[in-house]
């Protein structure tokens, strides 16, 4: 592959063409925050956590979708771009209610990791305390709306690599609401497999097996990255 | 000149307090910089000038607020301890509902054996706001220890900076805690 | 998974002239998925609004999944899922509308017909809605009842003209 | 049809209208006929005929003329006499005063009520002599739903002149000569746009119309494309033949049934005549278009979330790069203009962009249709060249605020837009001058507010719409904007404090550098420029404060 030469940081460096600014930051150990990236599902810039500054910009750029060009001059952790990280993650925790004390992600749970990370003591924006369902109808699995960050990643993990297609996006604004076939009970779904890919790759505590108590969350998350890359291999 | 240091309980559970208990044997050095001139365990009508106070608990009555606006007035440094003063946290979970219905499935509804399922109205009551808030959303706060119940070392962390005059540092993983 | 009985089990008559559009509309955009939209604005004009049994027929004819039928049905201001009532009546909210005192039409229909926006009447007869601009600025403020453009509304002459309309009772 | 046959359908089409001595049309725009002028319209031509004036008068129904709110409007053509507020009682005045005792009737020509004296020829009026009509030249004076009139005024002759005298590199050229920007509201150059997506090789590429004029306050699009569809139409073709696109979608809102129905005439017209279609003209270029109606959904405006629309998805936007140039619409190249632009393509390839480029100012050439609203005498719709002041927009042109009030301030660009106050009414209007204030020139609605206007409120307005029509994909606009709708509520309601205006300043900052689409990017713009010309008012709001319990929130003094 081609190689062409680019800054990161003030880190000279000699990288392939074609990567996204996230797979490059990662191949040479540079931290960039993420939430609605995935490895092993599509890219869909929707966060803003991995946003980067690149000189002659004037905007600022997911890194995730971005495709790294010759002679880029990228700052991943500018003053900026912290100030930004840690609003945005306050308003992931001031959209729905995140009862961190109740709840079975506690403790391994990446919205808590990411607040950690920004340094985040409280939320400086109102709570908007929504009216939030939790659908408890299907056999193995619950859906917890209050915890959901509308990162998408079950509904990309479920079209893209499952083929089901059971989730979807209603409504639209802060309205929105991840949903089931017509929004319809899960555990009605005509479409739903069963298959727990959306459990696993879920980053809080909205997506959960049945009979989990507080803070006992276990996931596995990296079963949906080595499955899309084992059939890569087409072994 | 010692300082003097307060601890509130607003709507909580009282485990901020049982966490801070968990300081331990360090409330001995606590002590030595700093009187704890009010408390829920000592006596006292007043709430008095004080240079730090730690409130534990989220605003969700009148008597809250008012508590609130007056600790703020008399405090030179507030903290707001543990997960309800900072996010609401399980007190806050009943802004999704309406008061009315929330107190009807407390006293009327429920199975009860005190209260024949009738609505207590005395006036000495504190009457509920129709949402619990964080404290932040009402006062200033200067510093916010998360956590459900906060670790006792980062208790003990921030006390210690504050009474020796520094400035406490909770920017880092390790001493945050969520839930 | 235990199969239950499901919205997609119903079945619509393919002899009932709404279905019929509907179907010949699809037939005329080769039943791709693409025409989802063009799709559901000829139910929608057939029915009023889209019902669930209608959306289960649309998504079984081009077979694709309900979540995707559901999730662009509900991003769409211009789809309902509910009936918007047999006469309705729209009073435009954008900025020359608003400075004019949209407003005040808004709160004169709560008052004599009490409906807010989205709502219909309990005998379903007159259903209330806004449009965030419906390009009559120079009019404003503008209304629509019954697909009618009444431009320079006067609140105080709401009230008739939407009964004159539309024949509603209060 | 071929070329030939295209000329002699015009001359026969244009001896034939000569015939006639007058020409009179009764606008039929959507404003007009909410005021009831196609009952005008019949009653007009049964009184021309009653009078046996049937060879001597041709009545058409015509596009928009301007002044929306005098309507019904008609016009008397050679004379140029407008008259306003026409119905089925005065009409048979009119003709008879007008066409047979050549006496016009004053006290019913347009703006009789407001002028000390009428203009018998409306051209001379201020609200006409002012303007400067590209875009809406033929507006108002043809049936938009007569191919044959839209070809006698030289239609189409822009598209046999590229089909058979340029290539596409020159008429890319010709575009980029002419410094045509983007009227949708960012104002990209147009020729630079077509050139990118003329560059990539594909095996499909499309021409996409933006249709979807989703700006409250805004009918700039409404209007062309219900007045003089084949104009938007052979633009289409045009940008089709120089990008190597043969097919086009013109995606337009469903709010605008008129206009979706005039199009569909256009098409269906335009393919009868071999002007679109397999092989236009006898040339070896095809392009056919194809109608998407809009459902409600402004940030469908969005380049990338109209593609998704149109792909029958949520419209959602996608982070760009890759633009739609290089991967649009089922990902193949596209190219996407707005109605506007569009239509201001036959003109600049029948007149030369050298002809184009000399008018507005040296950064921003042509017209720009505005859509005036709001506290104005005169609302309608008007066509100025880039460059005149805000002032003789809203004085010369509008006539000014109405009741004795007070101008405050000009919104432009609707919610992604600002606010202009009094201080700049000396701003000459620009793509750049228009940023330069806080606020961007926008698709071309302009309102205007008066001294009655609490501008907190109004920053309340756009706000809310900005929340309402956020998709929800990003954080930053699905949340950012509820904050600061909520925190603006909050304000206007009494309940605000400085704190909270300090949370709606970082909040706005971050909103517009954070979001992934021009919706939230922009959508902080009418609270920022409210905050910089208006700060006194949110101070205002928060001094009655002190009557709320919560007054003590941010307000205390510590430390």
């Amino acid at each position: 592959m081609a190689k062409i030469p680019l800054t990161i940081d003030g880190k000279p460096l000699e990288v392939d063409t074609g990567k996204t600014i996230l797979e490059v930051c990662k191949e040479n150990n540079i931290e960039i925050l993420t939430m609605c990236h995935f490895e092993g599902i599509g890219d869909v810039g929707a966060c803003r956590l991995c946003l980067v500054e690149i000189e002659g910009t004037t905007k600022l750029l997911p890194a995730c979708t971005t495709k790294v060009a010759a002679n880029q001059v990228i700052k991943t952790n500018t003053e900026k771009l912290k100030k930004y990280q840690k609003i945005t993650t306050e308003l992931f925790f001031a959209e729905r209610n995140h009862i961190c004390a109740v709840c079975v992600a506690d403790g391994n749970c990446e919205l808590q990791d990411l607040g950690y990370k920004v340094g985040m003591d409280h939320v400086r924006f109102p709570y908007l305390f929504p009216k939030a369902e939790v659908d408890t109808s299907h056999p193995s699995y619950v859906m917890d709306h209050n915890r959901c960050i509308m990162c998408t990643r079950c509904v990309r993990v479920c079209s893209e690599v499952e083929g089901a297609h059971n989730w979807g996006v209603k409504n639209r604004g802060v309205e929105v609401r991840i949903i089931s076939d017509f929004d319809t009970p899960w555990g009605d779904s005509t479409t739903c497999t069963s298959c727990s890919k959306c459990v696993n790759v879920c980053p809080t505590g909205a997506l959960w097996p049945k009979a989990t108590v507080q803070g006992q969350l276990v996931k596995n998350p990296k079963m949906v990255s080595e499955l899309v890359a084992k059939r890569k291999m087409n072994l | 000149m010692k300082k003097k240091l307060a601890t509130v309980w607003l709507g909580g559970c009282s485990g901020c307090h049982m966490s801070l208990l968990d300081i331990d044997e360090r409330i001995l050095e606590v002590v030595k910089l700093a009187d704890i001139v009010k408390c829920p365990i000592v006596d006292g009508k007043e709430f008095p000038p004080v240079d730090i106070a730690l409130v534990e608990g989220s605003v969700t009555s009148d008597e809250h607020l008012q508590e609130l606006l007056h600790i703020r007035e008399v405090s030179k440094v507030l903290i707001a301890l543990g997960d309800c003063a900072v996010t609401a946290n399980v007190t806050g979970m009943r802004n999704y509902l309406k008061k009315e219905d929330v107190l009807d499935h407390a006293y009327v509804k429920a199975v009860s054996n005190d209260q024949q399922g009738k609505m207590p109205g005395h006036p000495a009551l504190l009457k509920l706001r129709d949402k619990v808030l964080p404290l932040q959303e009402v006062v200033h706060v200067d510093y916010a220890i998360p956590g459900c119940p906060p670790p006792a070392d980062t208790i003990f962390y921030v006390l210690a900076e504050l009474l020796n005059d520094r400035i406490p540092n909770l920017e880092q993983e390790r001493k945050l805690k969520y839930g | 998974m235990k199969q239950k009985k499901s919205i997609l089990d119903e079945n619509l008559s393919r002899n009932d002239p709404r279905v019929k559009q509907i179907l010949v509309k699809m037939k005329k955009e080769n039943y791709r998925p693409d025409a989802l939209i063009e799709i559901l604005h000829t139910a929608q004009n057939s029915y009023g609004y889209l019902p669930m049994s209608v959306l289960a027929f649309i998504t079984k004819e081009l077979k694709v999944p309900p979540s995707r039928v559901f999730s662009t049905v509900t991003f769409y201001h211009f789809f309902s899922l509910k009936s918007k009532g047999e006469h309705t009546c729209l009073v435009c909210t954008g900025t020359a509308c608003y400075v004019k005192g949209a407003e005040r039409i808004l709160s004169e229909i709560e008052k004599d017909f009490h409906l807010k926006p989205g709502m219909v009447t309990n005998d379903n007869k007159l259903g209330l809605s806004t449009a965030r601009c419906i390009g009559a600025c120079g009019l404003a403020p503008a209304m629509v009842v019954d697909d009618e453009v009444h431009a320079k509304v006067k609140p105080e002459d709401v009230k008739n003209m939407v009964l004159s309309k539309t024949g509603v009772r209060v | 049809m071929n070329r030939q046959d295209l000329k002699t359908m015009a001359d026969a089409a244009k001896a034939e209208h000569n015939k006639y001595k007058h020409k009179i049309c009764v606008c039929c725009g959507a404003g007009c006929i909410s005021s009831g002028s196609e009952a005008v319209l019949k009653k007009l031509q049964e009184e021309v005929k009653t009078r046996g004036l049937e060879n001597d008068v041709r009545v058409v129904p015509s596009g928009c003329m301007g002044p929306c709110n005098q309507g019904p409007l008609v016009k008397v053509m050679p004379e140029y006499a407008i008259y306003q507020k026409v119905n089925c009682e005065n009409i048979a005045a009119v003709v008879q005063s007008q066409l047979i005792d050549k006496k016009p009737i004053e006290d019913l020509l347009l703006f009789a009520d407001s002028r000390p004296k009428p203009f018998v020829n409306a051209q001379e009026d201020p609200f006409f002599e002012k303007q400067y009509k590209i875009v809406l030249k033929d507006c108002g004076s043809i049936n938009p739903e007569n191919i044959e009139d839209y070809i006698v005024r030289d239609g189409y002759k822009a598209l046999d002149k590229v089909l058979f005298q340029m290539s596409s590199e020159e008429v890319i050229a010709e575009i980029k000569h002419s410094r045509l920007r983007g009227r949708g509201g960012a104002g990209f150059p147009t020729g630079i746009k077509w050139e990118t997506v003329y560059k990539y090789v594909a095996d499909q590429k499309y021409v996409i119309c933006n249709g979807d004029e989703g700006d409250p306050g805004a009918f700039m699009d409404r209007s062309v494309l219900e007045g003089n569809p084949h104009r938007v139409l052979e633009g289409m073709a045009i940008a089709g033949y120089a990008v190597g696109a043969n097919k086009g979608y013109a995606y337009i809102r469903g709010e605008y049934p008129l206009a979706i129905k005039r199009f569909e005439a256009a098409i269906k017209a335009a393919k009868k005549l071999g002007l679109l279609g397999p092989n236009i003209l006898g040339s070896p270029f095809s392009f056919d278009i194809e109608i998407r109606i809009g459902a409600g959904a402004f940030v469908c405006g969005e380049e990338t979330a109209l593609i998704a629309s149109i792909e029958g998805k949520r419209g959602t936007p996608r982070p760009r790069p890759p633009f739609p140039a290089e991967s649009g619409l089922w990902g193949r190249p596209t190219l996407i203009n707005n109605v506007e632009t569009l239509a201001s393509i036959a003109p600049i390839i029948n007149r030369g962009g050298e002809w184009y480029s000399e008018i507005g100012t040296p950064k921003s050439a042509g017209t720009k249709v505005f859509a005036l609203a709001g506290k104005i005498n005169y609302s309608g719709l008007i066509e100025v060249p880039m460059g005149m002041t805000l002032r003789e927009i809203v004085f010369d042109i509008g006539g000014g605020v109405p009741g004795g009030k007070q101008f405050k301030a000009a919104q432009t660009g609707g919610p992604s837009g600002g606010c202009i106050p009094k201080e700049h009414l000396d701003v000459k209007v620009d793509y750049e001058s228009l940023v330069s204030l806080g606020s961007i020139m926008g698709s071309g609605g302009l309102i205007i507010m008066d001294d009655s206007s609490d501008m907190v409120d109004v920053a309340r307005f756009f706000m809310e719409f900005c929340m309402d029509e956020s998709c929800g994909k990003c954080v930053p606009c699905r949340v950012g904007t509820k904050m600061m709708y909520d925190l603006l509520s909050k304000i206007c309601s009494g309940q605000g404090s400085l704190k909270d205006i300090e949370k709606l300043e970082e909040l706005a900052v971050y909103v517009k550098e954070a979001s992934l689409c021009g919706l939230g990017m922009s959508a902080p713009n009418p609270l920022l420029s409210t905050l910089r010309y208006y700060k006194n008012e949110y101070l205002a709001h928060i001094k009655e404060n002190k009557a709320f319990e919560l007054k003590a929130a941010g307000e205390v003094s510590h430390g």
